[in-house]
């Protein structure tokens, strides 16, 4: 309780705040920590071949509370694959993640379109928006069992029918989905597409995006094969986002980087003030 | 008929056990507590046995002692029991009343955020009620179109199993024809209602249906076409739901339960825990002191795991990362896993004294607890 | 009915109510006590709704009054009124005793029910102990050794070792009647302090990084979205 | 993986866990002195109230998230000591709550404390503050009273989620001596890092028995130990087994985990058919 030296906590706070905020509002960026984890799975999307009527199952799992981390591996991922025409098929489980099905796209196709003008990326054939539903988790049970995920699913987040999205005008299954993607900072979510999310004879590659809590529960999965890739964290996007930039140079660098800047600045604070504690009791000791 | 070897001696097991139980427990039980004090033990007792009981007996009793199933009713007396709990639901209102409500009479210091809170209060509860009411709006004119598709099923099912009813089919038929009718007509009322900006799949989902149940219902309507009235009806209700999902979007009434929700309610809860992230630098900075070796080694393990988590770890070792999963996964799995096995312990040893009410110092006793507390 | 849009409003109002939280880090303040007696109230309000809509009417109130039997146009029902939900009323009533606590004279009917929950609470232990401890003590069950096509794997072996030691010395730490009095048991049980350290340490590290991520969820709450609303207002 | 109910291997378990409750509270109260080593954050319970009185400044006791359970019974036991010290020093003690029917039971036994001490017109119901079931807008409701309240010891014992550390800062922040037990580890970290003193675990249940030397309670916890044994022991020999298994895999070894989960068998041997 008592020590010599002991910086207002409110100081501490005001640099807390700085070390966050500087690099969102400066655009200050580091390189990020290379992560093995993050490049298998931007390996597995590289390899991924936009064929026709296959697409990327996306889900988006979480919300305000763990968007720090999530988000950022969502808007990076979805991006490669939009890049590189992989159909995106987006779901949540979780009612707190449906504003983020729509933002996230939108937001990453008006990015797209600035960078490359003539391209387009149209709904319903680039991307489709499945929503949320109550007691999704029976409806993911039955994706393994459909013959066509259109009749399953019905109609997306805006009420049209799934038959009538050129996306879903023949008949899709499981194998029609050549990668499936999640993010989420619930265990139990993630459980239910390991366990359900497949078939006697075909398994889609599984990407995986966590929180920094949940990371040692994640890696049982990475080991034992069940994931193909792992985004660890904002550090996890972070790699990833650098890996997107190295191949399309014109990227402007994204909000995961200075995320990941600032993150890792507040950590640095942190041991430097720990650091710093230290020595000052060794004097304070020694004069004593 | 033998038994199965494998269970006699656990039978066994069981009956000692409780033998044991209520042999040692009973003269405590009784001793120097007066009715009341039975009575409260007694019922904690009764309480608890049945959870017992349900966890202790085989899900179906084998059919040489009657093949009973103890749980038929788990559901129903779980529910029973929540809602026992959920009884003192008021407690919590009285009591911010009464605490908050008597520093605004006597105008005690902080009574205006007393009125700040008792007036969030009620408009919270006025505006979630009436989104509750709202919601059960919209259900509830959905509802009506879906019972008479049930009527309709109900009518040919009832034919078709030689149920005699008071009504004739033929009346019956009559009956149903007027009122889907009557509802055909309403939803398409309320559909013009709607702007332009409602979704192009409801209009014409409703437009589709109402055209369908009028061909069918002016044509002629025998009892062959209820096969296909029934789930057109059905249709035409989930419709009229979404219609006035729609409306009822738009209504203020949602609206300013949003603006509660959504601009007080979750900003504040989401402010409350971002707080920790201030909090847990300065906790670290005061608490990581080297003072002994259990605080070395907290501080250490910390300072690794967090090196290991950020981008420039690379500076120092590229192992660190490994080093952050490896102590996250090993050493620290194992050690909350033992704390946990002695917290569980620990906590059934509890629940068996609280269940048989076998502590003097237990709430159910009102006299100063013997041996001496210093 | 007013028709307003209140999107710009919640937004600035979701602001506003951010800083007041925040203004709390400076010091204890007027502004903070006013959101906060505001949260308490609002938390409060919707909480009574909500128990009242999701659980007391649609699991007991409704069928109890029939409210789920449906009357068709001619009079006949879905389903007769099954009179067994009104044993519901049993709990419901006794639930009501928990209102004895303000009587002086009549409190120890409070306790009839405090300890019906009590005893229900005691009950369910048995099933939560085995519930939580078998998956556990199933998979604390490692081989010291690991073997990969004949060759041990040491990296695995001696981390299954480890773990093995501290989950062992972790539980003798606990060991309340034991005089640890020989050496062996003293920095056995002493060990068994470090590790529970160390594995504090490493939580508290690993915590770091998520309460700081809703931090900067928040700050870009206020940096991106609550002031470019601001500055298109004024 | 669910336990839904009992298998024979389970009761089995149960009955060498829960048979030494049994024979060590017989023991006890039998007048057997037994044993119980020294628990620091025990011993500073009553340091802190006596803190407080010195002060002549009020004690806060927060039972957390703690809803109704065997945790909550722990806990009473510690906040009945507390209220009864608090009540002998003429001390203001706050209870802010977070469940209404964990407030009905709170209340009961404050007053019943009260009672005991012969101050039953001490006992003031203002005391006992509902502030919400909603986790966060309980912590904003405890930092702003801790602060208000200007708190001289704050306990914080029973079930605990991410609001802990709010919880504990709040009265770091005020100077108060603070006495902290977790059930959950998840968050002990942080009671260690704000808090002068954290019972961890386990330590919560013994904190009762330990403070009032009450024969069931001891006994109890001398059983404990012994039911840990067993535990001890069934880990020893599944790791000893599954090592075993490692190195020779083609033998049949006993599955102790199978053998636990194996469930009931009414199909008859059929000796006469």
């Amino acid at each position: 309780m008592k020590s010599s030296f002991n910086l207002d906590r409110r100081i501490i706070y005001a640099f807390v705040v700085i070390a966050l905020a500087w690099p969102l509002i400066n655009k200050y960026t580091v390189r990020p920590a290379r992560m093995k984890s993050a490049e298998k799975l931007f390996e597995v999307v590289e390899s991924t071949k936009p064929t026709p009527g296959q697409f990327a199952f996306v889900a988006f799992d979480f919300g305000p509370s763990t968007a720090a981390e999530n988000a950022g591996q969502a808007r990076v991922v979805v991006e490669h694959l939009m890049r590189r025409r992989i159909p995106v098929v987006l779901f949540t489980q979780y009612l707190l993640a449906d504003p983020f099905l729509k933002s996230i796209p939108e937001k990453i196709i008006s990015n797209l379109e600035t960078e490359m003008p003539g391209q387009k990326w149209i709904y319903g054939k680039d991307w489709v928006n499945l929503g949320y539903r109550p007691g999704a988790g029976i409806l993911i049970q039955s994706i393994s069992k459909s013959k066509n995920l259109a009749e399953t699913f019905l109609v997306d987040a805006y009420s049209t029918p799934l038959k009538d999205l050129p996306l879903f005008r023949r008949p899709t299954q499981l194998k029609n989905i050549s990668l499936l993607t999640q993010f989420t900072g619930l265990v139990g979510l993630f459980d239910s597409y390991v366990q359900f999310f497949q078939t006697a004879d075909y398994r889609p590659n599984f990407g995986h995006g966590c929180t920094s809590i949940t990371i040692p529960e994640a890696y049982i999965y990475l080991d034992s094969g069940q994931l193909q890739g792992l985004l660890e964290g904002i550090a996890g996007a972070a790699w990833y986002s650098k890996l997107l930039s190295d191949k399309y140079p014109v990227r402007k660098p994204d909000e995961a980087i200075l995320i990941n800047t600032g993150l890792g600045i507040a950590h640095l604070l942190l041991i430097g003030l720990i650091i710093l504690g230290n020595i000052s009791g060794i004097i304070s000791r020694r004069n004593s | 008929m033998m038994l199965s070897i494998t269970w006699i001696p656990i039978v066994a097991l069981i009956a000692i056990l409780l033998g044991t139980l209520l042999v040692t427990m009973l003269p405590r039980f009784f001793a120097g507590r007066n009715y009341k004090q039975i009575l409260i033990a007694g019922i904690t007792f009764l309480a608890g046995l049945y959870y017992f009981l349900d966890f202790v007996l085989p899900p179906k009793l084998p059919e040489m002692l009657g093949g009973y199933e103890f749980s038929k009713y788990h559901r129903e007396i779980s529910q029973g029991v929540i809602t026992v709990g959920s009884m003192a639901f008021a407690l919590g209102l009285f009591n911010l009343l009464y605490v908050h409500g008597s520093k605004i009479i006597f105008w005690k210091k902080g009574a205006i955020n007393s009125i700040a809170l008792l007036s969030s209060l009620f408009l919270m509860m006025v505006f979630t009620s009436n989104e509750w009411l709202a919601f059960e709006e919209v259900n509830d004119k959905a509802e009506r179109i879906r019972t008479l598709a049930e009527f309709s099923r109900k009518i040919e099912s009832d034919v078709n199993n030689n149920i005699a009813t008071e009504k004739t089919p033929d009346e019956r038929m009559v009956l149903l024809k007027e009122h889907a009718v009557i509802f055909v007509g309403e939803t398409q009322l309320r559909l013009s209602e709607a702007k332009e900006d409602l979704p192009r799949i409801i209009r014409d989902g409703i437009n589709n249906q109402s055209k369908e149940i009028n061909k069918i219902l002016n044509a002629n309507f025998k009892f062959r076409s209820l096969g296909l009235l029934t789930p057109k009806l059905m249709k035409l209700a989930g419709d009229r739901q979404q219609l006035e999902d729609y409306f009822y979007k738009k209504s203020s009434t949602k609206k300013l339960y949003d603006y509660l929700y959504e601009g007080l309610f979750v900003p504040l809860g989401s402010a409350m825990f971002a707080l920790l992230g201030f909090y847990i630098i300065s906790a670290g900075y005061r608490a990581f002191r080297v003072r002994s070796v259990e605080s070395g080694l907290m501080m250490i393990a910390a300072v690794v795991v967090m090196l290991g988590q950020i981008p420039f770890y690379i500076y120092i070792s590229d192992a660190l990362p490994d080093i952050r999963l490896w102590l996250l996964e090993i050493p620290s799995a194992a050690a909350f896993r033992a704390i946990k096995f002695g917290a569980a312990i620990a906590g059934l040893y509890m629940a068996i004294r609280m269940w048989l009410s076998i502590e003097s110092s237990s709430f159910v006793e009102t006299k100063k607890p013997g041996g001496g507390a210093k | 009915m007013i028709a307003v849009d209140l999107s710009i409003a919640t937004t600035i109002t979701a602001g506003v109510a951010t800083l007041a939280i925040f203004s709390f880090l400076i010091k204890e303040n007027p502004f903070y006590r006013l959101f906060e007696h505001i949260f308490i109230g609002i938390a409060a309000g919707l909480g009574i709704i909500q128990g009242l809509r999701y659980f007391l009417w649609p699991q007991i109130l409704r069928p109890m009054l029939g409210y789920d039997i449906l009357t068709f146009p001619d009079g006949t029902v879905s389903k007769p009124y099954d009179g067994a939900v009104l044993l519901y009323l049993i709990p419901m009533i006794f639930g009501l005793l928990y209102y004895f606590i303000y009587s002086q004279r009549h409190a120890w009917l409070a306790k009839l029910v405090i300890g019906f929950s009590l005893g229900a609470s005691a009950g369910l232990a048995f099933k939560g102990f085995f519930a939580e401890m078998l998956p556990q003590l199933a998979s604390s069950f490692k081989p010291l050794i690991v073997l990969e096509n004949d060759q041990i794997v040491w990296w695995s072996s001696i981390s299954n070792c480890i773990f093995i030691f501290t989950l062992l010395a972790v539980m003798y730490y606990f060991f309340f009647s034991i005089k640890a009095d020989s050496a062996v048991e003293k920095k056995f049980s002493s060990s068994g302090r470090w590790l529970m350290m160390v594995c504090f340490g490493s939580f508290f590290g690993s915590t770091v990084m998520a309460r700081l991520a809703l931090l900067v969820e928040r700050l870009q709450f206020l940096l991106v979205d609550w002031f470019n609303t601001l500055v298109s207002v004024v | 993986m669910g336990v839904e109910h009992a298998t024979p291997g389970m009761l089995i378990v149960m009955f060498v866990l829960v048979l030494p409750l049994f024979l060590f509270i017989k023991q006890a109260r039998g007048g057997r002195d037994l044993f119980v080593r020294r628990i620091a954050g025990i011993d500073a319970i009553n340091q802190a109230v006596g803190r407080a009185a010195e002060m002549g400044r009020s004690v806060s006791f927060s039972t957390g998230l703690t809803s109704v359970s065997p945790v909550l019974y722990a806990v009473l036991g510690v906040l009945s000591h507390v209220t009864r010290k608090c009540a002998i020093y003429r001390n203001k003690l706050l209870l802010p709550q977070n469940a209404p029917d964990v407030m009905a039971i709170s209340e009961s036994v404050m007053k019943d404390a009260y009672r005991i001490e012969g101050r039953s017109s001490d006992f003031d119901p203002a005391n006992i503050i509902y502030l919400s079931d909603e986790q966060f807008a309980y912590a904003s409701g405890y930092m702003g009273m801790v602060h208000r309240e200007n708190v001289a010891s704050a306990f914080l014992f029973g079930y605990f989620a991410a609001e802990s550390l709010i919880l504990a800062e709040a009265g770091q922040q005020v100077g108060a001596l603070q006495v902290a037990a977790s059930v959950s580890p998840e968050q002990v970290p942080f009671f260690i890092t704000a808090c002068d003193y954290t019972l961890i675990g386990e330590e919560l249940y013994a904190a009762s028995a330990y403070l009032t030397r009450e024969p069931v309670q001891m006994g109890s916890l001398l059983a404990q130990d012994r039911a840990k044994i067993v535990i001890f022991i069934l880990i020893i020999v599944g790791v000893a087994i599954s090592t075993a298994k490692a190195y020779w895999p083609e033998i049949n070894w006993f599955d102790i985990n199978a053998w636990i989960r194996e469930p009931w068998d009414f199909n008859l041997v059929g000796i006469e058919g």
